[in-house]
């Protein structure tokens, strides 16, 4: 296990900065009506996406990771795709 | 930590250990007394189970006669002995229940992967000993509200295991409320023990092997297990939020699954069969991994292609998760989805096949030894075989649309669970017996016991697939009810004298089970000269299973190996010559 | 568990079905032997329907032969059922105006509700709150019991056998409980749950009565399942009958 | 879980993860949140795809502004609490201590806004069974007229309230458990328990804290602004 | 309906298709498993262990391995190609006849109700009617049922037409089905659907147009509605 004081840590302030701002972003978006409906589900979407990665990467430290780790740790999210894709192919025939 | 060298030490050594009685036996850490457990636990649901069986037969060949012995219950589930169509779909529901949640699946995970684990990859404990035992008192209350079902008003659940919803959501439609209710809730507290569990067994798998033992030096059986408990982390909590969104439904209101206000049926089937096929392959796999280990020392030789077995259950696994759909071909979904799942669900049968033919490959040109546990593992290829073919029926969609929700299924399901699994569990529980009780069970009973099971086990379910292409449907009450099932009725009345007789056969298992526990011969360290590390040390293992880490230098079967003049080289024995490169 | 036992007590008995549509079975042995404020005071009366009855729409039994056996002729629904301008099956019910406070505890004896020729037997009924309902099925085959009340507890429960019983009860009031069985869709039958003895249901000459009453002002309530229900204020005397008159006619469903 | 730790062998370079038990145990569970979110999330896409015409538009029903702030106070508490780790590993007790808690304060009060945020809407009218029969929503409903920005009120939130309800409260379920095993880690670290050399309680809990927070940022856009 | 030991007889189009299927498998399947069985017995006689015998000691041959996973896996993906055929033929999106006559049955606990088209072969016009536990049909001609379920999931099941498909509430399913020989066969519910799913029957009842066009003129006559 990694005990030695890291010498310098990630920048932790920044990640909460950009969270931060993302979240007053997407809020922003999500009442911006000029565009349909649509495009705002998907760039809330991909924001969304961003701040999560964010997280994982830097507070959860996957960036810092070794490979099995970060396999065990997206390992579920296929599966996931899987089952939403697949039963909402129910509504579309 | 430079402490843990010295006190894993203290903690190996068996002499070592000043517990009291409580704490060794009851609340105890020590993954094998936690392995007990669970088998005394899953065997009792075993006996419930198959009891529920019983009865359920008897209406089906004895429609509308009292059940012998049936007087004693209440009236609202059997007045003067004759069971309640409301009564027979609990029966049904809880049989399922039973055997799925509380009998196999403890007796192959919480059971044997608590058990080997350790002592197979040379650890001295669960990675998380606390958490262990947690999981284990946390299954026991499970499995008592489960069984609570039968004294609350309405009975107990009796929508199916399935609980295909609205049947299940509410109770105007089923008559059942509080049954319901338990059944919910008994699974999600269910879930969090196996989620516990799997938890452990991975980390104890990636992080406590023994200097030596590499990925491809573990034996097929903890492979097997640690598949199986990858599928459980992922599978298991599908089922919890869904037993939880039904529960609401019932409790609080909630829509999800009730049509009145937009609520989805089909959605519960998906998330049920999300977690469902996985839950299938959770209950063959290790039952496979175990077989191994027993096939190869039955045949004293190593299994045919090691790597391949190991990538045919990945790949089972995986498949596991792409074919849940084949559950649903008759339920109204999408065609097109339907046939995606039909090939996906056709592509099992490749590693299948794989793993079969390599257990025939094992035992060509061995030196095969029919001792209880070799008999009952070729037992369990051979009813595997039959019902893993009988799937390829099921899985052609336009042959399913005949035999879906028919007998059919139920002969399927029961070659797999109870030929496939019980028979391998039956040899498990033989090999690994010395290792827990340190006592061997009677060989001659266990070989009487094997012989009449398998007898009545086939009187029992092969007629079944015969009923089953006449029509015969699942969980229907009376079967003479229907004109065109009237022909079937003597097979009907056939399989439950079989049946009958094959519950009564497993008396001999029970009393062989205890009666070795304080009478059996006592057993040396390795009684089925196998290579195993579990059988370097002493048996019954010791607290802290080794006295010092053994250190692995072998793969895992090597038997009749030219290194040695005893057919066995065991994984911890440093031999002069260099070790081949095995199955390493 | 306690109701299970409960249940197990009572004793097997086949009331007699036949062709009677509606009867006030249970309503004599409530008025008798329910305790509470009592006076002399009695209504006797009369429900009229006056214009041509609806008819009946006729039952299709064929799949149940053992049904169809025990009628001469098609059988019909007997939602509406008249003889001679007479309207029988009408649930008459005190609604208000018993002493205040005064409550009334319902009589151990049960109130009959027989499964007879696939029909429910009597088809309107009234039981007091807490009184037991004695189901019984006098058919050969499998009948459920379906009540789905508003206020109280419903059940779902089935007897597949000839000469089945089974014991349940309400605890609260309610008119009316309907009871339904859906291996034969056309089965319905109602209760109305009350928390005091003074209910009749019209027999098939439209008579009823009610003993027993309190000398006061009360407000009746007659229900009936199709044509509605209509209420009238009675004055009932120290001691006597006064007599009342509903009448329905085809139009006020 | 140090009973735990003290149970390893002696480890091993050619096997094991390189990471130590509680930490990959921890991972591995996180594995399984992970599905029980999908079961709960997944349901939700696939309700709201069959029967779209049962949500309400953003901030039609839902207070975004509150829940707004609610997620930012989440924030505020990941980096609290990655900060208290760093400090962990700098062996400086003090900030350890004063980060881990402000996690605990910010988590509290985390929830004690979706406390009230419920509360309001139930007072509302809005419930996991959709409208309260006579509530101020139900009649906006009935009414039929535009509202709050957006078209009118949907006839039947039915499936909304059932999503909403399950979803947010056991995220809010997973987030009390967090604030319970913080407490435990807290008080154990104003005992000194955590060193520069072994603190792996903090780090665990951390992964566990962040993942929550995670769920959230994923459940505040589906929920409340999608 | 006489039983001969195997399926029941064959009275649909679809039959044929179904039944070739199953015995194509049958086949197949039972080639694999006397392979398998005979092997293993032949293995526990000949390789049982004798005195002075030692097992040949291999890991396996990769070339054997090769062979067994290619034979199923062409075999099955053979198999899903040929069953894929027939499935679309029978569920395909629009596999439904355009000239099926259209019967609307809906499932309730626990009874089958039937609205037939009346004269002008349409549904959800006046002359409607409907029939309790009776699906009456002309033969050779498409049949297209519209499912639907009032209150839980049941299963429209005919074995001797090799049809079966769930009656979901809150859905409607197209069945269709062409009965190729006159007589009377049952409906049975093949989803567990409360404590009457195993008396949840009805009568099918297959006519020649002549016949079935007269029971149409009859029911049409006096509109005889079953209770509720």
């Amino acid at each position: 296990m990694e005990q030695k004081p890291h010498a310098k840590h990630p920048p932790y302030m920044g990640i909460w900065a950009a969270l931060a701002l993302l979240t007053v972003l997407e809020i922003g978006v999500a009442f911006f009506q000029n565009w349909p409906k649509e495009v705002i589900i998907l760039v809330l979407v991909g924001l969304a996406i961003w701040k999560a990665v964010l997280v994982a990467m830097y507070f959860m430290h996957l960036r810092f990771e070794g490979n099995q780790l970060r396999i065990l740790a997206v390992a579920p999210l296929p599966l996931a795709v899987i089952l939403v894709i697949a039963v909402i192919t129910e509504y579309l025939w | 930590m430079a402490t843990t060298a010295a006190a894993f030490d203290h903690v190996a050594h068996a002499h070592a250990d000043t517990r009291s009685f409580i704490r060794r036996y009851i609340f105890s850490t020590d993954h094998k007394i936690i392995g007990i457990q669970f088998l005394i636990m899953s065997l009792f649901f075993l006996l419930v189970g198959g009891t529920l069986a019983i009865m359920m037969r008897w209406q089906l060949g004895f429609p509308g006669e009292a059940f012998p012995g049936g007087g004693v219950l209440p009236e609202t589930m059997a007045p003067d002995g004759v069971l309640l169509p409301e009564f027979y779909n609990s029966l049904v529901t809880m049989h399922g229940t039973f055997m799925v949640f509380f009998a196999i699946m403890p007796l192959l995970v919480g059971v044997y992967a608590n058990f080997l684990i350790p002592l197979k990859i040379g650890a001295p404990d669960m990675a998380f000993p606390r958490l262990n035992m947690v999981s284990f008192w946390v299954a026991m209350p499970a499995g008592l509200i489960m069984m609570a079902g039968f004294l609350v008003e309405g009975g107990a659940a009796g929508a199916g295991w399935t609980m295909y919803a609205p049947l299940s959501a509410n109770p105007e439609y089923s008559g059942v409320s509080g049954g319901q209710i338990l059944w919910c809730v008994s699974i999600a507290v269910l879930g969090l023990s196996s989620i516990l569990g799997s938890t452990n067994y991975i980390t104890t798998i990636i992080n406590m092997r023994a200097p030596g033992m590499t990925w491809f030096r573990m034996p097929l059986s903890i492979w097997s297990l640690f598949i199986t408990a990858i599928l459980t982390i992922l599978a298991i909590p599908i089922l919890s939020g869904a037993a939880i969104m039904l529960l609401f439904d019932q409790l609080i209101g909630t829509h999800f699954f009730l049509p009145p206000d937009g609520g989805q049926p089909l959605l519960w089937q998906h998330l049920f069969w999300f977690f469902g096929h996985p839950e299938v392959y959770i209950l063959i796999l290790p039952a496979m991994g175990m077989v191994s280990d027993i096939i190869a020392n039955g045949s004293r030789k190593p299994i045919f292609g090691y790597h391949s077995m190991v990538y045919a259950m990945i790949g089972i696994g995986f498949l596991g998760w792409i074919v849940w759909g084949h559950h649903m071909f008759q339920s109204g979904m999408n065609p097109t989805l339907g046939m995606s799942f039909m090939i996906s669900t056709m592509l099992i049968a490749v590693p299948s096949a794989i793993k079969t033919f390599n257990w025939l490959g094992t035992m060509w040109r061995g030196s095969i030894r029919f001792h209880v546990p070799m008999l009952n593992a070729v037992a369990f290829v051979a009813m595997f075989v039959i019902g893993g073919l009988s799937g390829v029926f099921m899985a052609s969609t336009p042959v399913d649309i005949q035999i879906h929700d028919t007998y059919f299924i139920v002969a399927h399901l029961h070659y797999v669970l109870f030929g496939g699994s019980l028979f391998a569990l039956f040899g498990a529980i033989t090999f690994w017996y010395p290792k827990m009780f340190g006592r061997m069970m009677s060989e001659f009973w266990g070989k009487v016991h094997f012989v009449l099971t398998f007898i009545f086990y086939n009187l029992t379910f092969f007629p079944m697939h015969q009923i089953g292409l006449g029509g015969h449907m699942r969980r229907i009450y009376d079967p003479t009810e229907y004109e065109f099932l009237l022909p079937l009725q003597g097979l009907n009345r056939f399989i439950t004298i079989s049946a009958i007789l094959l519950f009564a056969t497993q008396t001999i298992f029970a009393l062989n089970f205890i009666i070795s526990w304080f009478r059996g011969k006592k057993a040396p360290d390795n009684p089925w000269e196998d290579t195993g590390v579990e059988w370097s040390t002493p048996s019954p293992a010791p607290h802290g299973n080794f006295p010092t880490t053994p250190t692995v230098h072998h793969g895992p079967y090597e038997f009749s190996s030219p290194l040695v003049e005893e057919d066995y080289l065991m994984q911890d024995r440093r031999v002069s010559k260099p070790a081949t490169p095995a199955a390493s | 568990m306690r109701r299970v036992l409960l249940s197990t007590v009572c004793v097997l008995v086949a009331c007699g079905g036949g062709e009677q549509a509606a009867d006030g079975g249970g309503d004599a042995a409530a008025t008798a032997m329910a305790s509470g404020p009592r006076g002399d005071g009695a209504i006797a009366g009369m429900v009229m329907f006056t214009g041509t009855p609806p008819a009946n729409p006729t039952i299709d039994m064929s799949e149940e032969p053992e049904c169809v056996a025990k009628y001469t002729g098609s059988p019909t629904d007997p939602r509406v059922v008249v003889s001679n301008g007479h309207l029988g099956g009408v649930f008459v019910y005190v609604k208000s105006g018993l002493p205040a406070g005064a409550n009334y505890t319902a009589p151990s004896s049960p109130v009959m509700l027989d499964q007879d020729g696939c029909l429910y037997h009597p088809r309107v009924f009234g039981v007091m709150a807490g009184q037991p309902i004695e189901i019984s099925n006098s058919d050969p085959m499998l009948h459920n019991i379906k009540a789905v009340p508003e206020q109280n507890r419903g059940f779902n429960i089935s007897q597949p056998r000839e000469g089945m019983t089974t014991t349940r009860t309400f605890n609260t009031p309610e008119v009316m409980v309907p009871f339904e069985c859906n291996v034969h869709g056309w089965m319905n039958a109602y209760a109305g749950v009350m928390s005091h003895p003074f209910y009749a249901t019209s027999a098939e000459n439209g008579s009823f009565s009610i003993q027993g009453l309190p000398a006061g002002t009360y407000e009746l309530e007659a229900w009936h399942e199709t044509l509605g229900t209509q209420t009238q204020s009675v004055t009932v005397p120290e001691t006597g009958t006064v007599n009342v008159e509903f009448s329905f006619s085809a139009s006020t469903s | 879980m140090a009973h735990a730790a003290v149970m390893q062998p002696p480890a091993s370079a050619e096997t094991g993860a390189g990471v130590y038990n509680e930490k990959l145990g921890m991972w591995v569970f996180l594995g399984s949140e992970v599905m029980f979110f999908t079961a709960l999330i997944g349901s939700y896409i696939i309700l709201r795809f069959a029967q779209p015409q049962a949500w309400a538009a953003p901030g039609q029903i839902l207070n975004i502004p509150v829940t707004g702030v609610n997620t930012f106070l989440l924030i505020c508490s990941s980096v609290t609490m990655v900060k208290a780790f760093a400090a962990a590993q700098d062996g400086d007790q003090r900030m350890l201590k004063a980060w881990l808690l402000a996690t605990v304060l910010i988590g509290a009060t985390f929830v004690s806004i979706q406390v009230y945020e419920y509360l309001v809407l139930a007072h509302e009218g809005f419930l996991p069974s959709g409208y309260v029969a006579g509530s101020h929503l139900a009649e906006v409903a009935d009414g039929g007229a535009a509202y709050k920005g957006g078209a009118a009120l949907p006839e039947s939130v039915g499936l909304y309230g059932s999503t909403f309800y399950t979803m947010t409260s056991f995220h809010g379920f997973h987030v009390t458990m967090g604030v319970l095993c913080m407490i435990f880690v807290t008080v154990k670290a104003f005992r000194g328990g955590y060193t520069a050399e072994d603190h792996r309680g903090v780090e665990v809990i951390g992964l566990y804290w962040h993942f929550v927070d995670l769920v959230w940022i994923v459940l505040f856009t589906i929920v409340y602004l999608i | 309906m006489p039983y001969d030991w195997g399926l029941p007889i064959a009275a649909s189009t679809f039959a044929a298709d179904i039944d070739r299927l199953y015995y194509m498998i049958l086949v197949i399947t039972g080639i694999a498993f006397v392979i398998v069985e005979v092997a293993i017995v032949w293995f526990l006689i000949k390789y049982r262990a004798r005195p002075g015998r030692k097992a040949y000691y291999t890991h396996g041959s990769a070339k054997a391995e090769v062979i067994w996973t290619a034979v199923p896996a062409v075999v099955v993906v053979g198999l899903g190609i040929l069953s894929a055929s027939v499935w679309s033929h029978i569920r395909g999106r629009d596999s439904v006849p355009p000239n099926a006559l259209p019967i609307a049955l809906e499932a309730k606990q626990f009874e089958w109700n039937a609205t037939y088209p009346g004269a002008d072969g349409e549904l959800g016009t006046g002359d409607d009617f409907t029939m309790r536990n009776l699906l009456q049909i002309p033969v050779n001609q498409p049949v297209v049922v519209h499912l639907t379920s009032e209150d839980v999931i049941h299963s429209f099941f005919v074995p001797e037409f090799r049809v079966k498909h769930d009656a979901v509430p809150g859905m409607e399913a197209r069945v269709w089905f062409e009965a190729t020989m006159t007589g009377e066969f049952s409906i049975a519910c093949a989803e567990l659907c409360g404590l009457g799913h195993y008396r949840m029957a009805a009568r099918v009842v297959v006519q020649d147009q002549a016949e079935y066009d007269q029971w149409l003129a009859e029911q049409a006559a006096n509109q005889t509605v079953a209770s509720r």
